[in-house]
C-alpha cells in the first residue's frame, strides 16, 4: 500500500514531541530552545523570519543556542540574513544550506562564511522568486514567525509588520510543516486577526518586543546638493516627460531627494496631480511632506517603518489599513505591484558596466537582492496599457510595428563616486569575480542591462531606450559617468551627438542651472522637519532624535 | 612629592590646610612674613564633578568677599572632569566655569592667584584651576596631560611610535611639564631641593594678572605664532578705525 | 598630502569684479576654494593640497574641463581638499567662478 | 544662487558653514574680516600629522551690524577639524576678545559663534593654552565693560573648552539641536562604557548636553529657533542688557549652582530635572516647538537670571 499520508504523520510526531513543552499553544520563553529541537529534525528546511525589517529575533536567539548535535546541516530558506543570530547557525553546523534575498547587515559576513565552507548557498533570490518557491520546491518543514500579539487560540496580530508573514506560514501550515510563532504578548482579544490561529501551532512571548530595523528613515540632513541635482534632473527629464503616476523607490538618499522635492520643485513646475501620485513603497518618512501637501493619492507597504504608526493610523485614505485603523502591509502583494502595476522603479546601485548592468556585490560584500530586481524589470507578462509604458515602448523601437508593446520605466539613479572615491562606473561588475572565486552558476547581478532604461547620475541623463547599437550604449553611459575611469575613455565627438538625439541629456539641456540645487528646496531640512510636517504624529525613532 | 611635604615645604611655621575624602582642598597657609594665604585645590589625581567644584568656588569667593589683598594658592592634582551623565546633564561646563571665573575675578580684584602643580592634570579640570591662575608653576615629577597620546593615536590614526617621535621635535601636543614650560603655560619649575616657602615668595613677587603666556611661550619657542596672531588681530581691528589710530 | 599645480591660458579674463571669493569648508569629501584676481588676462593657476595621493590625472582632468567651461582668466585657485571627490570638486570651482562673476 | 539661500532668514544655521552664520546673522553686507583666508595664516602644525589645512584655520573673525549695533564677531568652523582651538584659530579668538577689551572705540559686543568639540588634539598643547587665554580675556574684557555673547548651535557643539568658554561669556544663545558640555558623549562611552552613556542614542544626548536641556536649567539665556532669524532675534534681543561681572554676579552664580546640585543631584534623566522645576508635562518638553518652548523657558524661574 502507498502510502499518502505520510506527511501528516510526521507533523503529529513533531507537535506530539513539542507539546512536552508547552501549556496549550502556548510555550515558556525558558523552554523555546527545547521546543525547537524537539520539533525541528535534522536537515530540515526552516524559515526563521528573517523578513527585511521585523525579525524573530528571540526565536533566532534560541535556535543558535541549540546542540549542533541534535539540530545539524537546516537548510535555512528565509528572505532576510539580517542578525548576528543567523549567522551563528551556519559558524555553529546547526545550520548549513542556505537560500535567501537579502542581507544587508551581515552582506560582509556572508561572503566570509562562504569562504569558510560553512555556508553552502543554494541562490540568491528576488523576495517573490524565493516565496515562490516555497510553494514549489523549498517548502518550509517548520517556520518561525513573528508577530505583535496573539490570543490563546494563536490567531495572530501583525500590525503594520506583516510583511513576509502570510506567504511563509501558509506554505508550511498547508503542506504539513509547524508554525510557531514568537509574540510580544498574549491578549484575551486581538485588534485583528492577521493570521488564523489554526496555522499557528505554538506561541512563545518574548522577554522584549521585536526588533524592527528603522530601514527606509533617511534623514534629509544628510542630502547633498549633488543628490538634489540629479534629483531635480529625474523629475523634469524622466517623471514629467514621461507623466509617472504609479512607482516604486529605492531607499537610497537621491530618491528621498527627490521625494522631498515634490512639494517645492516640482510644485513650482506644476506637475501636482501629474506625477507620483500612487506608489508601491515603504512607508518613508520622507513622503510624509508630499502627503501633507496633497501630492499622494495612495500608498501600498511592503513592510512598516518604525515610528510610522500613529501617522498612518491618521492618514487611512492614503494607507491601507485594517478594520482596526492599524495599517497592514504585505511583501509578496506590494512586489507584485510594483512589478504589474508601477509604470517606474527608481534606485541606486553601487556599479554600473558599460552594458548598464548594475550590482551591489563588491568584493568582500554580497547584500543580495531584495526586491529590487523584480521592481526594476519589464514584466512580460503586464497587458494592461498606460502612457509612460507605451511611450517608453515606442522609444525603444524604431518606426511603427504591427505589434507594440510598451516597457517599464527601471531608471537607476547614481553619484558617478560613491563614498572614498569609488567609481560607480565601471568597465566589468565586481560580480563577476566574485562569482568565479565561489564558482557560483550565476554572477549576481541586481539589474540587467537590457532591463535598464535610464541612468541619471550628476553629469546627466542617458536614455539607454533611445540606443540603438551597443556601441552607442556604451558611448551614452560614459557620457554620464563624470570624471570616473570610465568617463574619462569616453568619445567626445559620439558623446556629443548623442546629445543632440536627446540620448544624453546635460543639466542645461533640462533648463536646470546645478548652481541652483540647493537643501533649501528639500521640503523637510532634518527629521524634525518631518515631525513636525506630520503634527508630531510621526515618532521619529531615537538614533535619528539630535534635539 | 606628596601633599603633605609640599604643604611642610611651603608653610614651616604652620597651615590650617584640609583635604576631604573627595579629594577637594581648603584651608589657609602662613607665609613667611606671617600674612595667610588661601588655598584650595584638587589632590589624589580626583575627578572634579559639580560637587567638587562648589566648595573650591566658595572659598575663593569668601577670600575675595573679605577684601584684602590675600593671595590665593591652588594645588593641583586631578585626572581630570568627571565624565559622567549625570554631571553632564546638569551642566559640569557651568561649574568648571565658574570655578575659573571666581579665580579670575580674585585676580582682577588684587588677590595674586598661583597654581602648583604637583601631579596630573587633564582637560577641563586643568582649566577650571591651574590654568586660571597668574603663575602656574610645577613641580618636578608633575604629569600635566592635556590630551594622552593613546587617545591621539585613536583618533588620528597614527601609529602612537611615530607620535612619539613627532613629540620630540615639537612640544605642541604631547603630554609633559616640559612642554607646557616651552608653551608658555607653565611660568617656572621649582627646585625641590630648595626651600618651597622661599619659592612661593619669589613667585608672589613675580606674579601679575596680566597675561602674557603667549609672549613667553614665543620667548621659549614653544608657540611662534600665538602671541603674533593675537597681536595681528588687535591690528587690524583697531587699524581701520580712525578713532583708535589717533589715540 | 601631495601638492599639484596646473597651469592654464584661459580664453579670455573672467567677467564680473569680485577680486576674491572663498567656498566650501576643509572637511572630510569636502574642500574649500579661494580664488583671487591676481593674474594677467589669460592666466590661470590651480595649486591643490590634497591628503590623497595618486590622484593627478583626476585633477588634471577636473582642473582642464573647468577652465574649458568657464575660462577662468586672471585667478589664482588654491584648494585645501579634504578628500573631495571630483564632482564635488568641479561643483566647488563652479560655484566658486560664480561667486567672483557676481557684481 | 546657491550662497544666498544658504544664509537666508530660514536657512539652518545647525547646517552652515561658519562663513555662511556670519553672513546670515549680520545685517546684509556689513562684515568685515580681519586676517582673511587670503592671508593664509593657517596651521604651521597640522602638516605634521599629514592633516590638511585650511586658509583661517577655521575661524573667521571681523566686525559687522546686528540689527544696526556695531559688533565684533567670531566663528567657528565646526566642520573643519570639529571646530577645534589650536594655536592659530585660538589666538585669533584671543585677539579679537582682547581688541574689544582694550580699545574703547571698537564695538563693545562681541558674538562668539560657537562650533567646536573642545581642543585639537594635534596641537592639544596649545588649543588648551589657548582656551585658559580665551576665558582670562573673557573676563577682562566683561570687566572692562564689554558684553561678549556665545551663539550655540553648531554641529560639533560646544564642548571641552568650548563649553568652558561659553559659560565664561556674558550671555548665551542655545537652539534645539545645539549642545555644551564637558566630555561629549562619545568620550564618555570610550572611557566609562556604553552603560553610562550610550552615545548612538541620540535622544538621551540631546536630553543630556541639548539645548532644550540647557535652556531650562539656566544654562543658556535665550533659545533660538534653528534658522538665522531664529539667531538673529534671540542675540539682538539679550545684547542691550548682560550682567556685570563682578563679586556680586559670581556669589549669585555660586547660589543658583549650588541650588542646582541640591535639588536635582539624585535625577537620572531629564525629564525627572524638568519635572522638579515645576513643569506640568515634562513629556512634552522634547517634541515642543520653538515659540511654545521659548514662552514655556521664560516662565521657568531657573532659566532666567543674571548669575553668571
Amino acid at each position: 500500500m502507498a502510502d499518502w499520508q505520510s506527511e501528516q504523520r510526521v507533523r503529529e510526531e513533531r507537535l506530539a514531541a513539542g507539546r512536552k513543552f508547552a501549556d496549550g499553544k502556548i510555550v515558556a520563553p525558558d523552554n523555546a530552545t527545547a521546543l525547537l529541537e524537539a520539533v525541528i529534525r535534522p536537515k530540515d528546511r526552516i524559515c526563521l523570519e528573517g523578513d527585511n525589517q521585523k525579525q524573530a529575533d528571540f526565536l533566532a536567539a534560541c535556535l543558535a543556542k541549540a546542540d549542533p548535535k541534535v539540530l545539524h546541516d537546516l537548510h535555512v530558506v528565509q528572505s532576510g540574513i539580517v542578525l548576528p543570530e543567523h549567522i551563528d547557525l551556519f559558524e555553529k553546523g546547526i545550520a548549513k544550506k542556505l537560500d535567501y534575498s537579502f542581507s544587508g547587515p551581515q552582506s560582509h559576513a556572508v561572503p566570509r562564511a562562504l569562504k569558510s565552507g560553512k555556508i553552502e548557498l543554494g541562490a540568491i533570490h528576488t523576495y517573490i522568486e524565493l516565496f515562490a518557491r516555497y510553494f514549489v520546491d523549498l517548502t518550509p518543514h517548520v517556520a518561525l514567525s513573528v508577530a505583535r500579539s496573539a490570543d490563546r487560540q494563536g490567531n495572530l496580530y501583525m500590525g503594520p509588520n506583516t510583511e513576509d508573514s502570510p506567504s511563509v506560514i501558509e506554505a508550511t501550515a498547508f503542506k504539513g510543516g509547524i508554525v510557531i510563532a514568537q509574540v510580544n504578548e498574549i491578549v484575551d482579544k486581538l485588534p485583528r486577526v492577521d493570521i488564523p490561529g489554526d496555522r499557528v501551532d505554538f506561541l512563545v512571548a518574548a522577554p522584549k518586543p521585536f526588533y524592527v530595523e528603522p530601514l527606509f528613515t533617511r534623514d534629509p540632513a544628510s542630502i547633498t546638493e549633488t543628490q538634489i541635482l540629479a534629483a531635480m534632473m529625474a523629475i523634469k527629464g524622466i517623471y514629467a516627460e514621461y507623466g509617472i503616476k504609479r512607482l516604486n523607490h529605492g531607499i537610497g538618499f537621491n530618491t528621498a531627494a527627490i521625494e522631498l522635492l515634490l512639494p517645492t520643485y516640482a510644485e513650482k513646475l506644476g506637475l501636482k496631480g501629474k506625477i507620483a501620485t500612487h506608489w508601491a513603497l515603504n512607508p518613508h518618512p520622507t513622503l510624509i511632506p508630499a502627503i501633507e501637501s496633497g501630492w499622494v493619492k495612495q500608498i501600498h507597504s511592503f513592510g512598516s517603518e518604525v515610528g510610522m504608526d500613529a501617522y498612518m493610523r491618521a492618514r487611512s485614505d492614503i494607507y491601507f489599513t485594517g478594520r482596526d485603523g492599524s495599517m497592514a502591509s504585505s511583501r509578496t502583494y506590494c512586489q507584485l505591484a510594483g512589478l504589474y502595476a508601477a509604470d517606474l522603479f527608481i534606485g541606486s546601485t553601487l556599479q554600473i558596466d558599460l552594458d548598464g548592468n548594475s550590482s551591489t556585490v563588491t568584493a568582500d560584500r554580497i547584500a543580495g537582492f531584495g526586491g529590487a530586481p523584480n521592481m526594476g524589470s519589464d514584466a512580460h507578462g503586464r497587458r494592461h496599457p498606460s502612457e509612460p509604458w507605451l511611450k517608453a515602448g515606442r522609444e525603444a523601437v524604431d518606426g511603427h510595428p504591427q505589434v507594440m508593446r510598451g516597457r517599464k520605466l527601471v531608471v537607476q539613479l547614481v553619484e558617478t563616486f560613491s563614498e572614498k572615491m569609488v567609481p560607480v562606473f565601471v568597465e566589468k561588475l565586481d560580480s563577476l569575480e566574485l562569482a568565479e572565486k565561489f564558482k557560483l552558476d550565476l554572477a549576481p547581478v541586481m539589474i540587467y542591462g537590457d532591463d535598464v532604461t535610464h541612468i541619471v547620475s550628476e553629469e546627466g541623463i542617458a536614455n539607454l531606450l533611445l540606443c540603438r547599437t551597443t556601441e552607442e550604449r556604451e558611448q551614452a553611459i560614459r557620457g554620464i559617468a563624470g570624471f570616473t575611469d570610465v568617463g574619462r575613455r569616453r568619445d567626445r565627438k559620439m558623446v556629443d551627438k548623442l546629445r543632440k538625439r536627446k540620448i544624453i541629456r546635460r543639466p542645461e539641456d533640462l533648463g536646470i542651472n546645478p548652481l541652483d540645487a540647493h537643501r533649501s528646496m528639500l521640503a523637510a531640512r532634518s527629521i524634525e522637519d518631518l515631525m513636525q510636517w506630520s503634527g508630531n504624529l510621526y515618532d521619529p525613532p531615537n538614533k535619528f532624535r539630535n534635539w | 612629592m606628596t601633599l603633605d611635604e609640599i604643604l611642610r615645604g611651603l608653610f614651616p611655621s604652620g597651615h590650617e590646610v584640609k583635604t576631604n575624602a573627595a579629594g577637594i582642598i581648603t584651608g589657609t597657609g602662613k607665609r613667611k612674613n606671617g600674612d595667610a594665604i588661601a588655598v584650595i585645590g584638587v589632590a589624589n589625581g580626583e575627578a572634579l564633578g559639580t560637587a567638587g567644584v562648589l566648595p573650591l568656588a566658595e572659598e575663593v569667593l569668601r577670600v575675595v568677599a573679605k577684601g584684602g589683598k590675600t593671595p590665593i594658592l591652588v594645588l593641583v592634582d586631578t585626572q581630570g572632569q568627571l565624565m559622567a551623565r549625570r554631571d553632564e546633564m546638569r551642566g559640569l561646563n557651568e561649574y568648571l566655569a565658574h570655578l575659573a571665573k571666581c579665580l579670575l575675578l580674585a585676580s582682577q580684584q588684587g588677590h595674586r592667584t598661583i597654581g602648583l602643580e604637583y601631579g596630573k592634570a587633564a582637560a577641563g579640570a586643568f582649566l577650571a584651576t591651574a590654568l586660571a591662575t597668574d603663575r602656574l608653576i610645577g613641580l618636578p615629577g608633575a604629569e600635566p596631560t592635556v590630551m594622552d597620546l593613546p587617545s591621539v593615536a585613536r583618533v588620528t590614526k597614527l601609529p602612537l611610535n611615530t607620535l612619539k617621535k613627532l613629540a620630540k621635535q615639537t612640544p605642541v601636543f604631547a603630554p609633559g611639564l616640559d612642554h607646557l614650560l616651552q608653551m608658555g603655560a607653565v611660568a617656572e619649575i621649582w627646585d625641590p631641593d630648595k626651600p618651597l616657602d622661599d619659592q612661593l615668595e619669589e613667585a608672589l613677587r613675580n606674579t601679575s594678572p596680566a597675561d602674557s603666556r603667549d609672549e613667553l611661550g614665543a620667548q621659549r619657542k614653544g608657540r611662534a605664532m600665538a602671541a603674533v596672531v593675537a597681536k595681528r588681530v588687535i591690528a587690524e581691528a583697531t587699524g581701520g578705525d580712525k578713532n583708535v589710530a589717533s589715540t | 598630502m601631495q601638492t599639484l599645480s596646473f597651469r592654464h591660458k584661459a580664453k579670455r579674463r573672467l567677467s564680473g569684479k569680485k577680486d576674491q571669493a572663498i567656498i566650501g569648508v576643509v572637511a572630510s569629501g569636502n574642500l574649500e576654494v579661494l580664488l583671487e584676481r591676481v593674474l594677467p588676462e589669460t592666466a590661470c593657476e590651480v595649486d591643490i593640497a590634497t591628503p590623497l595621493n595618486g590622484y593627478d590625472e583626476t585633477w588634471k582632468a577636473v582642473v582642464a574641463e573647468f577652465v574649458e567651461r568657464t575660462s577662468p582668466g586672471g585667478l589664482r585657485i588654491s584648494i585645501n581638499d579634504g578628500g573631495a571627490r571630483p564632482d564635488t570638486v568641479y561643483l566647488r570651482l563652479m560655484q566658486g567662478s560664480a561667486l567672483m562673476e557676481a557684481e | 544662487m546657491m550662497e544666498d539661500a544658504a544664509t537666508s532668514a530660514q536657512a539652518s544655521w545647525f547646517q552652515a558653514t561658519a562663513r555662511q552664520r556670519v553672513a546670515g546673522l549680520l545685517d546684509p553686507d556689513s562684515f568685515t574680516e580681519f586676517l582673511g583666508p587670503s592671508e593664509r595664516i593657517q596651521s604651521p602644525h597640522l602638516h605634521l600629522f599629514d592633516v590638511p589645512s585650511a586658509f583661517d584655520d577655521g575661524v573667521v573673525i571681523g566686525r559687522g551690524k546686528l540689527g544696526g549695533k556695531d559688533v565684533l564677531v567670531a566663528a567657528q568652523e565646526g566642520q573643519f577639524m570639529g571646530g577645534t582651538f589650536a594655536e592659530v584659530s585660538g589666538a585669533k579668538l584671543v585677539g579679537l576678545v582682547r581688541a574689544a577689551r582694550d580699545h574703547k572705540s571698537l564695538p563693545q559686543t562681541v558674538l562668539l559663534l560657537m562650533d567646536s568639540g573642545g581642543v585639537r588634539l594635534q596641537e592639544a598643547n596649545a588649543g588648551e593654552l589657548a582656551v585658559a587665554e580665551l576665558m582670562r580675556a573673557i573676563v577682562e574684557a566683561r570687566c572692562a565693560g564689554v558684553a561678549v555673547i556665545a551663539l550655540v548651535g553648531g554641529k560639533a557643539g560646544a564642548f571641552g573648552g568650548a563649553g568652558l568658554t561659553t559659560a565664561t561669556c556674558s550671555r548665551i544663545v542655545i537652539s534645539g539641536q545645539g549642545r555644551t558640555g564637558v566630555s561629549g558623549p562619545e568620550v564618555i562611552e570610550t572611557n566609562k562604557g556604553v552603560e553610562e552613556f550610550d552615545s548612538e542614542d541620540k535622544a538621551l544626548v540631546w536630553s543630556t548636553d541639548g539645548g532644550k536641556n540647557r535652556r531650562l536649567l539656566g544654562g543658556a539665556d535665550a533659545f533660538a529657533e534653528d534658522s538665522m532669524e531664529g539667531f538673529r532675534a534671540a542675540t539682538k534681543a539679550l545684547m542691550s542688557k548682560v550682567p556685570a561681572f563682578d563679586l556680586k554676579t559670581m556669589q549669585a552664580e555660586q547660589e543658583r549652582l549650588a541650588a542646582r546640585q541640591k535639588r536635582l543631584c539624585a535625577c537620572d534623566d531629564a525629564v525627572s530635572m524638568w519635572r522638579i522645576l515645576g513643569i506640568q508635562e515634562p513629556e512634552t518638553i522634547r517634541d515642543m516647538d520653538a515659540k511654545k518652548f521659548i514662552a514655556l523657558a521664560n516662565s521657568i524661574k531657573e532659566a532666567n537670571h543674571d548669575a553668571r
